[in-house]
């Protein structure tokens, strides 16, 4: 093993324009160390890694003593920088289905590494390529093409393709944003055996299960600063900046159980649904009903069709087989959906008051209808003259909730709204969606892969599965 | 990697080809293949179609040729009697004439050529009185229902053109070019190309030049290149605009030769427009002739003093008054007639304009822009002149069916070597296709019929110059150019000359320089 | 951002200065683009023209500007006909879909395997010399473009969240096709406008090269390429002259827009 | 590969489609012409020196021009399904035989400009996206512009200026040598380069900002490599797909080329055919440039399906 950490950092500033998005950020990894990089969003954790890859946007400004193996990495001018990628360090890219070559087939895309950076034969590189695979369990996958993995097997993939380089330092960038819970735990897997095998990793993360699953050290940053730093296990059991806690407090893990709402006539009830996509069933005997007032919650691996379910009882899919009754009288417009990436729910064009303002007119409503929305979900009115991509995602939500809120809502399908969001944000929103429900008497179909979320939101959930009917509360499962 | 394969092997080609380019051409005189270039495409075997361009190429001949001054000379037929009372003609074969197929071109053989030739739809013999063609004792006999002196002319034409009877299917169209001239066609490719090579079975003296290709090249511009770069050693039809620059290149001799072929505005008499001699005249006032022949043709000399060119020196009249530019006698022959300036400048009569559609077609390239000239200069004198640019059947089709106003074109009077032929077919008591439209004159019908029959020369002189009288003071067509065309050739080659009556390409005298 | 600025205020320079000279040119230019003067055919430029004159001693000048005027107003005249006819059936295509969709399409292929060079040639043929076959048919031949662009994009932008919550909001089709397709379709369309009204005088020129182009004297940039083009050796001035005024309008149009793709 | 066969499929019923529209479209356009269609066919026939009246009568008789417009156009579409397109009315010939002669030599000198644009378009496409807003870039786009401006035959005439005339190393028109291939292939293909380096560019540069591209370099390979095997193959569907679009140029731009030079091929035959009103050949002709068009399509389709996966296995 290297005598030289295989990383250190100090004094890194990250700034635009003379205000600091990474300020003096100090951190050191030895050989098969785990360092997890905790924080919200625009805190400046993944500039933070950027940096350390040397792949920062070239208008950032950055300074500071970047080591990478006992070489002064940072000191180096992109080019010979480039030079070490693959070989001494490498990034695992966010949602890498995305990164992968979509016209490539998997092995060949690891091989290209051994052949090209590992300057080896193209048979040696296949070979290893192939072994590689092997190991992750992909043995049979090599001739798939991108398009043909689930997120899990592209994520291994992309762990084999970054790794093949013989890089000691592994930086993974938000490695489990969009994948469910099964999924997360697998990567976590991945991930570790890594370390195990002598890689050194930064991994970036706002979800604290995945945190805690993995170990070893871990930073807080916050604001552009790293707040606390330390070993995981301890700093779980004992954060002592207060924003450590907030997000400890956030974690939905953290959350009372939610209690069971009477029962009352149906908003909107299906029975024995059975719902295919693209030639493959996703269930079938099916049968859920949401009351006013109440949340339901849909739960299930990635891919079981949890969206299509609830598209189904807004009508925006047709079942394959079985009724969806709606309460009677009922205008169509009042069966609303929330969207797990709020961004695309907006025009991308226009400002957000544009949105409310369209909706306004359209259904005959004052122009001041909005405000008292607004207000009530404390979003301030500023922000209406900003384009969807100009704020944050948390705030977009609560906008996109207004939205909904302005035609007064029958029924309520929440896609997944805060898997996107760090565990503060998502639990504001979380918080409101549960008393906006309860004000207005309002049926949610609440879809999410986090079972412990759906637990401290509703005690009612329907776990869509493949040829199950699981209809029932959460402690039958 | 096959891919890469093709794409390398492209390069390469590319490249090759470039280079193979670059290293130009080297073949010995004996084997050098002679490259003419002229605007004229292949439309089909037919020798109503294409025969010219066989005649030309000396591939095939007619019985009877045309020399400078459009007298008959012997071709296929080696001499010819004609009867006292003008009816029976007898022409004698050369003797040992062969076509290309080793068959003899007998009198059998030709004269039923020459009948399919009288039967062929567009072709020439079609519009000459001949009762019968037939052969006896190894002559071919012509006998017409009435005196034509014309005939030899008319045997002239390119749609007369003698080929072997293998040249024809069963159902008598030509399916291949088997001819009897001192060249044979070995690739017929239409629309564009011909090659001929040396016929050996031709019993005259043989020609020095073995081999040559004939190339149909619409575009002027591209003609023009093809002259400069010497990849055409003889370039026919120039355009006007590229002589002078041509003249300049040292390796070119370039010639121009005049035609007998005349541009003129053909005018419906039928209309309330035209139906004044005045107003004809005051258009040919209004032409700026000199201008269009020297700006637009770049040729000062072609401009058209009277209807027929000098080169039809029987015909052109010396004493003729020349039609000349005079806006201000245009104006006062306008108001003569009863056509006063109106609003905008435009005259008028009855209140109504003086606005006409002039047609005319683009084959001719120079005709666009003179129409466009003409526009300008009858605007001067009040006149409005639309131009419209059609097909050149749309002229005649025009013609037949009234609703044509003016047009523009080039008129050939030698589609037989004699232009009775032509005078006859277009100034006669019902105009024609390509003359005067709705005009007639009694006197120029009595006068050309008597042409038709009368051989004593002095009297045919000055029924000529009566003719040409008529037409000049009645204006029936206002002539407005005379045509001229510029031929390049390669410095290489000797002995070129040029066939006033475009009969032939004269390819036999013809030599590679030492 | 900067590199952007620069483009769009080149752009917005050729456009601007060809479409003042269409305005005011005529006004300004005092020669008459129809007078001839055979005696002073093929001057050349910076004698008492400021271009020169054409084979027929007009001012190039004069016609220029003049052309200008029927070039500008041909060239976008066809491009917007296009553009409005192909984008109109291509949002109707993607958003009715079905049937509409397949016949649309099926219309679409057979324009597209149809020369538009035939179909400007027979329309030519009813009118010669006439303006209304040349908008006509260049128009119906390049409606094509704008039509698969906007139904591909139309067609991927109608399966977004967005267009989706617009529908569960109960707006209507022209609300979608107002805020969340047109948007998205702009720029390229701006792209493909430049390029049609290239194609389109380019198209004018190249037809009265084979014969079929407006009837003389009109001054047009495409028949001015073509009358001069036989003296291009006495004259090239006078004939890039148009070329050039072309070439600065699409290059114009083409950085105004602002992407340039097919 | 059932995939593969219903595409066949569907661009058979194109095919079909496509021809028995632009015959009966042809037919009507042509039939609706203002003139007399005998005395066009007579002045393309025997010349204007020969058109006459009476040429015209017996154009009418022998064309059977009389007959109702509708009976010579089923004549036509019942021929047709006998691979017999009828007779020229101009040449007399069979026009299925004057095709298949015109065709090769339309196919051959279309089917070297789409290699030569090729060759040419797509790696100045990538170069210049490679400098995207540095100079070359700004000089490509400014060039393609231009081609896209100037009518092709402006560019044929400057070629054959430069290279015949003045420097005289190839023939300026005809096609009997290997080289007269150079200056029509060249004229074709620049106009075509022009368009397709744009495309290539523009989808270049799309690539390049992707996030394959971004993992590409930060696996390890060289900037040469990431654009060999990552960038070009990328940005080849969109091109390939632009292919599709770009035959309809070409069809424009042959009829250019070949009257310009004096190419004995399928454009050529179209404009004579509708100066001529030659109906049975423009029918002829327009039905061939349009199955043309509908092979060279289906050939883009497979490329497609070659190039990209999800193509293949949708």
């Amino acid at each position: 093993m290297n005598a030289a950490p295989a990383l250190e950092v100090e004094g890194l500033c990250v700034a635009a324009g003379g205000r600091d998005l990474v300020r003096n950020a100090c951190l050191s990894l030895r050989a098969g160390g785990i360092l997890v990089i905790l924080g919200e969003s625009g805190s400046g954790k993944s500039l933070l890694a950027h940096a350390v890859m040397g792949t920062l946007p070239a208008e950032l400004d950055w300074r500071g003593r970047i080591a990478i193996g006992g070489i002064d990495f940072g000191a180096l001018d992109p080019k010979s920088r480039r030079a070490h990628w693959g070989r001494a360090i490498a990034l695992l890219p966010q949602e890498p289905w995305a990164s992968l070559d979509p016209l490539m087939r998997a092995e060949d895309q690891i091989a290209e590494v051994h052949a090209l950076v590992g300057r080896r034969t193209w048979r040696e590189a296949r070979a290893l390529a192939g072994r590689a695979l092997g190991t992750l369990g992909l043995g049979s996958a090599g001739g798939r093409y991108p398009f043909q993995l689930s997120g899990g097997m592209a994520q291994r993939v992309a762990v084999a393709v970054a790794l093949a380089g013989g890089a000691r330092l592994l930086v993974a960038d938000e490695p489990t944003k969009g994948l469910d819970a099964e999924c997360r735990d697998e990567v976590a897997e991945l991930l570790l055996s890594q370390a195990r095998a002598g890689a050194a990793l930064i991994v970036i993360t706002h979800d604290i299960a995945f945190a805690r699953k993995l170990g070893g050290e871990m930073a807080v940053m916050l604001d552009a600063e790293i707040v606390e730093q330390g070993a995981i296990a301890g700093l779980l059991a004992a954060p002592r900046h207060a924003y450590t806690k907030r997000l400890l407090a956030a974690d939905p893990a953290g959350w009372a159980p939610a209690k069971p709402v009477a029962a009352a006539n149906p908003v909107v009830e299906a029975a024995n649904l059975a719902v295919e996509r693209g030639g493959r069933r996703l269930f079938e005997g099916l049968s859920v009903a949401v009351c006013p007032g109440e949340i339901v919650a849909a739960t299930g691996c990635s891919g079981c069709g949890k969206t299509s379910l609830g598209n189904v009882l807004l009508g925006l899919l047709a079942p394959q087989s079985g009724i969806v009754r709606r309460v009677s009288g009922a205008d169509a417009h009042r069966f609303q959906k929330l969207y797990q990436d709020p961004v695309s729910a907006f025009a991308s064009g226009s400002p957000l008051g544009v949105a409310l303002d369209d909706v306004c007119r359209r259904h005959g409503l004052p122009l001041d209808a909005p405000s008292r929305i607004l207000a009530r979900l404390r979003i301030h009115p500023d922000l209406l003259l900003r384009r969807p991509d100009q704020v944050s995602g948390g705030e977009l939500q609560r906008v996109a909730l207004a939205r909904v809120l302005l035609v007064d809502p029958a029924f309520l399908f929440a896609d997944e709204p805060t898997s996107r969001l760090d565990p503060i944000i998502q639990q504001e929103v979380m918080d409101l969606l549960r008393e906006v429900v309860a004000e207005r008497r309002l049926a949610m179909l609440l879809v999410t892969h986090d079972a412990a979320l759906a637990a401290g939101m509703t005690a009612k959930a329907v776990r869509v599965d493949a040829r199950l009917d699981a209809g029932g509360t959460l402690a039958a499962l | 990697m096959h891919l890469r394969g093709v794409f390398c092997g492209f390069v390469a080609a590319t490249v090759a080809a470039w280079a193979l380019a670059a290293s130009g051409p080297a073949a010995a005189d004996e084997t050098r293949t002679l490259r003419i270039v002229s605007p004229w495409e292949i439309t089909g075997l037919d020798p109503a179609r294409s025969g010219y361009i066989f005649a030309r190429l000396q591939v095939a001949e007619t019985l009877v040729g045309a020399d400078n001054g459009g007298n008959p000379v012997p071709s296929l037929a080696e001499n010819w009697t004609v009867s006292p009372d003008g009816l029976s003609w007898r022409f004698r074969l050369r003797p040992n004439a062969q076509f290309h197929d080793g068959t003899p071109a007998n009198a059998e053989a030709v004269a039923r050529s020459l009948q399919r030739a009288q039967s062929l739809t567009g072709g020439m013999l079609t519009n000459a009185p001949i009762a019968e063609i037939a052969a006896a004792d190894g002559v071919v006999s012509i006998r017409t229902d009435r005196p034509f002196v014309a005939l030899l002319a008319f045997l002239a034409h390119s749609s007369a053109i003698v080929l072997a009877p293998s040249a024809y299917s069963e159902a008598g169209a030509v399916t291949r070019i088997v001819g009897t001239g001192p060249y044979r066609a070995t690739v017929v490719e239409p629309p564009l190309k011909v090659e001929i090579a040396k016929f050996e079975g031709w019993a005259g003296r043989p020609p020095a030049i073995a081999r040559a290709s004939y190339l149909a090249v619409t575009r002027g511009e591209t003609r023009t290149a093809m002259a400069e770069s010497g990849q055409a050693d003889l370039v026919y039809v120039l355009p006007p605009e590229a002589v002078d620059r041509l003249r300049r290149n040292p390796r070119l001799a370039v010639a121009v030769a005049p035609i007998p072929r005349t541009r003129l505005l053909k005018l419906n008499a039928a209309s309330p427009f035209f139906a004044d001699q005045r107003v004809r005249a005051a258009i040919s006032f209004a032409l700026d002739r000199e201008g269009i022949a020297a700006s637009l043709l770049r040729s000062p000399e072609s401009q058209a003093t009277q209807l027929f060119p000098p080169s039809l020196s029987e015909w052109h009249v010396q004493s003729l008054p020349a039609l000349t530019h005079d806006t201000a006698r245009a104006r006062a022959l306008l108001a003569d007639a009863g056509w006063k300036p109106g609003q905008s400048g435009i005259v008028e009569k009855d209140g109504r304009p003086f606005r006409v559609t002039l047609r005319t077609f683009s084959d001719r390239p120079e005709q666009p822009p003179m129409a466009a000239a003409i526009q300008a200069q009858l605007r001067e004198i009040g006149i409005d002149m639309r131009v419209a640019i059609v097909n050149s059947g749309e002229i005649p089709a025009g013609h037949r069916d009234g609703t044509l106003e003016m047009a523009l074109f080039a008129r050939n009077f030698s589609l037989v070597p004699d232009p009775i032929g032509t005078l006859l077919q277009d100034y006669g008591p019902q105009g024609g296709d390509w003359g005067a439209m709705n005009w007639s004159s009694a006197d120029l019908a009595r006068t050309l019929e008597m042409l038709g029959s009368t051989s004593d020369p002095a009297e045919r002189a000055r029924l000529r110059a009566a003719a040409a009288r008529v037409l000049h003071a009645e204006l029936p067509v206002i002539p407005v150019a005379w045509f001229d065309y510029g031929v390049a050739a390669s410095r290489r080659l000797q002995n070129v000359s040029i066939d006033p009556f475009e009969l032939s390409y004269r390819l036999d005298a013809m030599r590679w320089a030492e | 951002m900067s590199s952007r600025f620069v483009r769009r205020a080149i752009g917005a320079a050729c456009v601007g200065a060809v479409v003042l000279l269409a305005i005011l040119g005529p006004w300004l230019i005092e020669a008459d683009p129809l007078r001839q003067n055979l005696r002073a055919a093929l001057r050349p430029p910076f004698g008492d023209d400021l271009l020169g004159t054409d084979h027929l001693g007009r001012s190039v000048l004069a016609r220029l500007a003049h052309a200008a005027r029927l070039s500008v107003s041909f060239g976008a005249a066809s491009a917007a006909s296009a553009a409005l006819l192909g984008t109109g059936l291509g949002l109707v295509a993607a958003l009715r879909g079905g049937i509409v969709d397949r016949v649309a399409g099926a219309l679409c292929d057979a324009t597209m395997a149809l020369p538009g060079l035939l179909l400007v040639l027979i329309l030519a043929a009813f009118a010669p010399g006439a303006f209304w076959p040349l908008y006509l048919g260049i128009a119906l031949a390049l409606w094509v473009e704008f039509f698969r662009l906007v139904r591909t994009v139309a067609r991927s932008r109608l399966m977004a969240p967005e267009v989706e919550a617009a529908r569960l909001f109960g707006f209507g089709d022209l609300h979608i096709v107002k805020r969340h397709l047109l948007p998205h379709l702009l720029p390229a369309l701006g792209a493909l406008f430049a390029f049609g009204f290239g194609a389109s005088v380019a198209a004018v020129s190249t037809l009265s090269f084979i014969g079929v182009g407006l009837r003389p004297p009109t001054p047009e940039w495409g028949n001015m390429m073509t009358e001069l083009l036989p003296y291009y050796d006495e004259a090239p001035i006078q004939l890039l002259a148009p070329a050039g005024l072309l070439f600065a309008t699409v290059l114009g149009l083409q950085l105004l827009a602002g992407r340039d793709t097919k | 590969m059932g995939g593969v066969g219903r595409a066949l499929a569907d661009r058979l019923l194109q095919a079909l489609f496509v021809a028995l529209l632009v015959g009966v479209l042809c037919f009507f356009l042509a039939e609706a012409l203002p003139g007399d269609q005998a005395f066009r066919i007579a002045a393309a026939r025997y010349g204007e020196d020969m058109v006459s009246g009476i040429a015209a009568d017996a154009v009418r008789a022998e064309l059977g021009l009389d007959r109702p417009a509708w009976l010579r156009l089923a004549d036509w579409l019942l021929n047709i399904a006998r691979i017999d397109l009828g007779v020229s009315l101009v040449s007399g010939e069979s026009v299925f035989e004057e095709l298949v002669h015109q065709l090769g030599s339309t196919i051959g000198l279309s089917l070297a400009a789409l290699a030569l644009s090729a060759l040419v378009g797509p790696p100045l496409g990538v170069f210049f996206a490679l400098r995207a807003g540095k100079l070359p870039d700004a000089i490509g786009t400014a060039a393609a512009a231009a081609l896209r401006a100037l009518p092709s035959f402006a560019v044929g005439i400057a070629l054959m200026l430069v290279f015949a005339s003045w420097l005289a190393v190839v023939p300026a028109a005809g096609y009997d040598q290997p080289q007269s291939w150079l200056l029509p292939t060249t004229t074709l293909a620049l106009g075509l380069a022009a368009t397709s380096s744009i495309v290539s560019r523009q989808a270049t540069l799309a690539v390049l900002q992707s996030s394959q591209i971004a993992f590409a370099r930060t696996k390890g390979l060289g900037e040469f490599d990431v654009v060999r095997r990552h960038a070009v193959r990328n940005a080849a569907a969109p091109v390939v797909a632009y292919l599709g679009v770009q035959l309809v140029y070409l069809v424009e731009g042959v009829v250019v080329v070949e009257s310009l030079f004096a190419w004995p091929g399928i454009g050529h035959a179209l404009v004579h055919a509708v100066i001529a009103r030659d109906i049975p050949m423009l029918q002829g002709t327009a039905l061939a440039m349009g199955l043309l068009f509908v092979l060279l399509n289906a050939a883009v389709d497979f490329a497609c399906r070659a190039i990209d996966p999800r193509v293949r296995h949708a």
